[in-house]
């Protein structure tokens, strides 16, 4: 049985990721989704673009994931984010952990969104009705 | 040198790869790579930042380059 | 469109608690599940039983979930606890609070799992291979 | 005055509820509830702690109790 499952996805599906990360050692299960919200400091977005430099983002939510997985000796971990265009509350990363206990699992699944977040090679354009953005390009 | 770019990067440049051809003065660091994207193409400087990843990892200032490695630019990444 | 979902079910069904807390206002969702865990304290688990009083459970739990909402200004908030016998890799317990940034999700998720531990009432009987016991009744 | 039972309160007493009947010295707050069962069913006195519901919500021991209540003996809870 796999203890990481590293994706890059056109869609997320999130009906199974509990599944994934059951586990008879886990009493524990922490999973955070990201999803388009409507408005961004006030102005509606129409939607998301997701573009990825995928054979190193791979590499980069491997590490991520491994390096959660021995800090808190989680039984398994779930990084999957999406790529291409996405609408309003449509999921757009799904990060996981599962553990023997809770805080483990909370503490991990925090640390796997902030560092992909930080690190991972995957850009969001914001596209409102007048004009597009790529989020955090410019100071 | 071929370099592949990303994001606002490939908005910049207007395409998804470019060709540093000897006449250039070919980048011999990530440094002078940096340097020489921002010298080519000024709206580089007004990025937050910008990473090079050599071979799909970061690399610091200081690693050489090869034209047989993998070269990229990453701008601010925004996943999530 | 309910704020607050509610329930003691007999079965968890985890496949739909991101679509439940989906929201248009959300860029966060953070959920987490309860499983039973194969071994505690050494001992192998067979099986756990839940029991609950099941009117002042769910007062209990619209106070939390009304308290969370509050104080994170969430945009949905979940609590579901299983009650019955239960197995191995089982869920028992889902919460989960959907808003506008991740941290308020976060936050809000770990004080409804901790919250619900102390005051809902509910028991768990853990049944090993040759005993029973009511988990935390003795010191 | 009826009592309902849940839990390890269940096991001790070996039932759901308990009648508390006229010559038993019907107590009037849930703190003379608890010392009865206490006294009753000294098992109770070895729980970590219990906590007694009327209408189905927490009650503090000067909680005055009515027949009508709804009156329920809760030992530590263990739910998630």
């Amino acid at each position: 049985m796999q203890k990481k499952i590293i994706e890059i996805v056109e869609k997320i599906d999130t009906s199974q990721v509990f599944t994934e990360l059951s586990d008879a050692q886990s009493g524990g299960i922490c999973v955070f989704v990201g999803t388009v919200r409507e408005f961004t400091q006030g102005e509606e977005v129409v939607s998301l673009e997701f573009e990825t430099y995928q054979k190193m983002a791979l590499k980069e939510m491997d590490k991520i994931a491994s390096d959660a997985i021995q800090k808190w000796n989680l039984n398994k971990v779930i990084i999957r984010h999406a790529v291409g265009l996405k609408k309003v509350a449509e999921p757009v990363v799904a990060v996981g952990a599962s553990s023997a206990h809770r805080d483990a699992c909370f503490e991990a699944c925090r640390y796997l969104i902030d560092t992909l977040k930080e690190t991972v090679p995957i850009w969001k354009k914001e596209m409102f009705e007048n004009k597009t953005i790529w989020v955090s390009a410019h100071p | 040198m071929d370099v592949l770019l990303f994001g606002i990067a490939k908005d910049i440049v207007g395409r998804s790869e470019i060709q540093i051809l000897a006449e250039d003065a070919v980048p011999n660091s990530v440094q002078e790579l940096k340097a020489f994207m921002i010298r080519k193409f000024p709206d580089f400087g007004k990025l937050s930042s910008f990473a090079v990843a050599v071979n799909s990892e970061y690399a610091e200032d200081d690693v050489p380059l090869d034209r047989n490695d993998e070269i990229a630019i990453i701008p601010p990444v925004s996943g999530g």
